[in-house]
């Protein structure tokens, strides 16, 4: 039985936690929020030569090639620091999409510079609010051009490549887009969490190539989300464990009735109740980590079980970390609004919980089935 | 049973219908845009005057006596006119802390001349009243204020802060608590004063709230001197001042309560679109929508029911107190929620693309000070259990002990 | 505004449950629970001989035609008293369904007895697991005689009248039978709440006269239940108030830690959140109340709201009750576990939450598209 | 990760499956039906039989000293020997509280004499012993134990009452806990013994559970004689092997945890017919599915978190203590919502009508207990909050009280 990390892997997460605390507090995220930049270059720079981008991308493609657990520890170190940099969108979604899709040629085009951070990668798939459906999509590739209009693209304000959810002919086709080509428009959003800048792109006869065969691509979606839904979880467990840390802080430095509010039954079992969300959270997704590691055919329903879980248990942490905090967690100046919006943005990142959950038990029946 | 006025309720709806009818058109706002200044300062005069047109018509303080420019009338009556004032959007907020809360404790503890002094003037709408009790370090625990009073002569130097005082900024008048001896237990040390709020050493800053308002602030107090004269009950005895203006503080929250709207998210689930067909068709959303529904109905008709115990002439059970423990996490789940029906576009805050101008993600950043504002969940948890089910009160270890000898923390 | 009783209704109340804290202490619901008798007769009795039966039966056909107002009051305190007698069978359903529906002639054959409790009523609807549909009924009305299964009839044990959903033709029928005529089988169950004692009924060719119009009964059904459901979240209010004074008594007397266990937050919030479920369900069973006796047209929206309230308010009562108890609420000789299982009885009783939450959106729809 | 044993636990989990397969089939049992004396004491005379053989294949004490009848192996063999005798239906449940709890207690406290004496016995299945604790004034109060205890001469005299007791009806020694001096705060007077349960005076009545199970029972002492060699530490200093006895009870109790079973919800839906078609088509019910299945998930991965310390020979973190706040509650609201399922039928209990033999009807009465026994909810939730995230204790007043001077209810 070994369902932990490594030591390795345990120290590059340490590693990580520390960079993090030093150049990602919560006034970095603070900084992209009330700014205009997309996200923290500096950062993102820092987390290029890091390595961490590439963790997961072959040496080959100019990645370390390490492997999903260690993107994992990373993962929830940035989800801890509320990190205002576009890894999700870039890697998980990006840089996954080429990897399991692309070409050769694609593969070598794309993936180094999407692990040197030299460009932000993101994925642009819903046209309206709603769940996307592949029906419904208006966006279209046709010889080799996509016309349409996306939004809420993740990161997409500072992205500088996409990889774009349209029609081709019958079938739904996964395209890449150079965002600086001719025939692409970009316009900002506000959004509940502009920590990560969002954007609406719209596509006039931009210059597309296809990743992976026409008429296929959204099936292919659904696994590049499923994948992403484990890193994602990550990020979950790390921001609600933030929360507990903050929520537990506060409890045992403020007093109330002469006693620390931390005595308190209300508040006592208030954190133990985001401990023991948090906790199962970590274990759906330390099981989704070695689904994805390993390739297994669990992976489906590991993630979405990871996904339901973390995005439950980061909801709840944010929340009740504000109502511990009290009048303080609710001033713009305090950092508690930071989670609360990063916990609304991860969890709406890849789709509401309530689709994951039919995608879960569609998985039981089919597992059932056989 | 019925929902009907009495024969008496009716005239009286009916008067002040007539007379909001003629004058509350007039004086009808789009609402303050708090962030910008000019727009406010126009706000508060429209609201000034439309105070003194209700004095003028006998609506400003219907159930206070005549002789404090009121109307002698009965609690229902207040109801009444104010179902009836609801239909126009007119500009009441920046009088409700000071005729629901300060002007009654001026009546309450103030001399003759205090009385004489500041009711009218209030009533009329020609002063504005403010209330500087929570701080920093005293939120739930509102006895632990620490803000400073030392008597020097005649008058009372003041140093310290409040904080989440609504208001502060345009207002002419406070009603102020303060600790002036801090070798005492704390609920036997403080001392309450009114002060004029343009007195040297007062500073007021906005607090800017996550969901973007800024109608609360600090208020700073820098050797303010006020003079004893101003002092509400004795020295030291500012805690029984303190629990008639917070009783007069919870009938007004309590009135004041924002409803969870379930309509809008019923509203929202027809429009939408999941994976599996219509948002509306989908049974999860409907079970979650009748479950919120009854909710807010039960809410709706314990209200009633404190209206039934009214127009009877009764006073209102206890029922009430249960209203904001059920509606704040309410409203927080629907923001929530409605932002999931998004789906991946859920969090946009952009007007014109997030459903009902992005109200579910306003009720997501609005729903935590909801919970926290005027009794945290867990206060008016305690609430109804120590003043509806009769269960003994929490423990407390600072009853006896001198204030400054009590931990502090933040 | 009057959205409460009047005087008169709450002495009667106030003599109702005078009457019952003496006649139906938990110790009467213990002896039925226990034993073999399908009800407390001798309870039976007098609630027939005080009228109660009655109440919102009209004079001219044996009642006191009080109203439903008074039945309401009526209602709650043998809910209060978990009082081990059909009423809810015999008058919220069978009555009601003879009442709304009978000719003349059958009113006065059979309301005059069940007023006087001369007769228990019921009602025989499901006919198997699972939410009973119209086009799945096997059981059969032909010529005047009735055949097919009843299961879980309620107080099916100590009937003697029941009101029996059957396919007529391609409609539903409603049927009226005799319980003592030939073709009538009788076999008690086993069920979570024995105190009041179900049965599963079989009609082999027994005589039934048909009550209101052929194959046209499945909409009325829905009518009765829907009164039904306003009486018995009475009953549930009721129930749940009495587990919250349980449970304040206990937790008003029990110490641990050397203070009463009701000075805990833990306790004291359980019991805040007991009476806030309660509450509501007070206020959505007054509305009701309201619609039921002046045959609004919001009655079926009440009804549901009313319906769904109060099962939830019972659910949690009973169930948080025990756990107030600890260690004596899960012995058999204790009372509570009477509680919890009155709560589950009269949740399933006239369907679950689930069917109510259904039909109450669908009330939301039709109001909203008209 | 991976989910493999290394090749030691390989070996190990080889050899036992092997001896299990040759030993265990003679002893499996239909399990007792503990209504009925003779069938019960068929079923210990089993256990003890089963016991017996465990001893001789050297699979009774796993973890336990060589010196002690024990293997001396590692907790994780521990486990992996119980994952692979679950797989049989064997007699093990009457020695779980001694070997569990009680005689690691004489082994902790007992003289070599008494080590000598009891272990053996115990380990080979000879003799059962119980835990006499709980009282009816003492339950989540362990230490608020009334039982008397004075010394007379070398012995000691025995009154009152215990309850909750596993087994005591087939028990042969008892562990009880006593309050020697009730003049001393409640912790200072307590004195442990262990006593044989035949002794005069001793009566043991069984307690029937709402779910219909008695398992447990209640214990009365009537001036009962134990001899002053059976006391465990000084007299007054019982709470300190209260306190190392607890935490072999709370080892034990999240080792046999009842999982909650969102497959049979989910195999019920799938047979049920709801009014808008098949259950299991229900979106509301497929939410609730998953629901459960993330929860329930989420144990079992957190239980393999503690198995991957307990392989790499750590300790198991404090994760563990989460496990039956979350199922407990969990198979309440199973119980309810699956008996919904059944809609107008749904309270039905007999077996061949209620789905999976009334499996659902049966977990509504007995979540109840769940959720009370071994530490209820809100203990639970006090210990991660205390133990785990550090934060403060309760406030207490019964520390320095006289025990006899508490206050006392029922």
């Amino acid at each position: 039985m070994n369902l932990d990390f490594s030591d390795d892997q345990k120290m590059l997460k340490d590693q990580a936690r520390k960079v993090l605390s030093e150049k990602s507090p919560p006034g970095a995220n603070r900084a992209v929020l009330e700014g205009t930049a997309p996200y923290d270059a500096k950062l993102w720079a820092q987390v290029g030569e890091l390595g961490w981008l590439g963790c997961a991308i072959p040496e080959a493609y100019g990645g370390l090639g390490l492997g999903y657990l260690e993107l994992c520890v990373i993962a929830e170190e940035l989800g801890r620091a509320i990190a205002p940099v576009p890894v999700s969108s870039s890697i998980y979604l990006a840089a996954e999409a080429i990897l399991r899709l692309g070409t050769e040629e694609q593969k070598q085009a794309h993936l180094p510079r999407l692990a040197a951070g030299e460009v932000v990668g993101t994925l642009a798939l819903a046209e309206g609010v709603g769940v996307p459906r592949p029906e419904r999509l208006e966006t279209r590739l046709e010889g080799g051009r996509l016309t349409g209009r996306k939004i809420a693209v993740p990161d997409g304000l500072g992205a500088g490549l996409a990889v774009v959810a349209a029609r081709e002919g019958q079938g739904v086709s996964i395209a890449l887009v150079d965002l600086s080509e001719k025939g692409v428009g970009r316009a900002a959003e506000r959004s509940i969490d502009p920590s990560r800048k969002s954007a609406t792109l719209t596509f006039e006869g931009a210059r597309a190539e296809r990743l992976g065969p026409a008429g296929e691509g959204w099936a292919e979606l659904q696994a590049v989300l499923s994948r992403a839904a484990v890193l994602v979880a990550f990020e979950q467990v790390g921001g609600a464990d933030a929360c507990l840390a903050i929520a537990r802080d506060y409890a045992l430095s403020r007093y109330a009735f002469g006693r620390l509010i931390g005595s308190f039954q209300a508040i006592k079992h208030k954190l133990a109740d985001m401990y023991t969300h948090t906790e199962l959270a970590r274990s759906n997704a330390y099981y989704a980590a070695w689904a994805l590691s390993t390739d297994a055919p669990e992976l489906p329903l590991a993630a979405a079980s990871a996904r339901v879980s973390a995005s439950h248990a980061f909801d709840y942490a944010a929340k009740e970390m504000l109502q511990t905090l009290g009048g303080m967690g609710i001033t713009w100046e305090a950092d508690g609004h930071l989670y609360l919006r990063r916990a609304a943005g991860l969890r709406l990142l890849l789709g509401a919980p309530r689709g994951w959950k039919e995608r879960l038990v569609r998985e039981l029946e089919r597992r059932n089935a056989a | 049973m019925n929902f009907d006025d009495t024969p008496e309720e009716a005239a009286f709806r009916a008067e002040a219908r007539d007379w909001l009818a003629r004058t509350a058109p007039k004086f009808v706002t789009p609402g303050p845009d708090e962030a910008d200044d000019a727009r406010e300062a126009a706000y508060i005069r429209r609201a000034k005057a439309w105070q003194a047109a209700k004095a003028e018509g006998g609506y400003a303080a219907i159930t206070w006596p005549k002789e404090f420019g009121g109307r002698g009338g009965r609690p229902i009556e207040q109801v009444i006119y104010s179902q009836e004032e609801r239909r126009y959007s007119v500009p009441s907020g920046p009088f409700q802390i000071g005729l629901g809360m300060c002007v009654p404790t001026v009546m309450t503890w103030g001399d003759d001349a205090a009385r004489k002094r500041f009711v009218g003037p209030a009533v009329r709408g020609e002063e504005i009243w403010c209330q500087l009790f929570s701080e920093p370090a005293a939120g739930s625990d509102l006895a632990g204020i620490r803000t400073r009073s030392e008597k020097k002569g005649d008058e009372w130097i003041v140093n310290g802060q409040k904080v989440w005082t609504s208001g502060a900024h345009y207002s002419d008048w406070g009603i102020l608590v303060t600790r002036s001896d801090p070798s005492q237990p704390k609920h036997k040390g403080l001392t309450f004063f009114y002060l004029d709020m343009k007195s040297p050493g007062v500073e007021v800053r906005p607090i800017q709230q996550i969901w973007g308002g800024a109608n609360f602030n600090e208020v700073y107090f820098n050797d303010v001197r006020i003079p004893d004269s101003q002092r509400f009950g004795a020295p030291g005895e500012g805690w029984k001042v303190a629990l008639t203006m917070l009783m007069h503080e919870r009938l007004a929250i309590s009135a004041g309560q924002v409803t969870t709207d379930v309509k809008d998210f019923f509203e929202l689930a027809g429009e939408i679109e999941l994976e599996t067909g219509p948002a509306l068709e989908n049974a999860a959303v409907r079970e979650q929508i009748a479950d919120w529904y009854v909710r807010s109905e039960g809410l709706k008709f314990t209200t009633y029911r404190a209206l039934t115990a009214l127009s009877r002439g009764e006073t209102p059970g206890p029922e009430g107190s249960i209203g904001k423990v059920v509606s704040a996490p309410q409203l927080q789940a629907l923001g929530t929620l409605g932002m999931d029906l998004g789906d991946m576009a859920g969090g946009l805050t952009e007007e014109d693309v997030a459903p009902l101008k992005a109200a579910f993600q306003r009720a997501y950043l609005f729903a935590p000070g909801l919970r926290i504002a005027g009794g945290t969940d867990e206060i008016l948890r305690n609430i109804v259990a120590e003043r509806v089910l009769g269960l003994p009160p929490d423990i407390r270890v600072d009853k006896s002990v001198a204030f400054n000898e009590l931990p502090v923390g933040r």
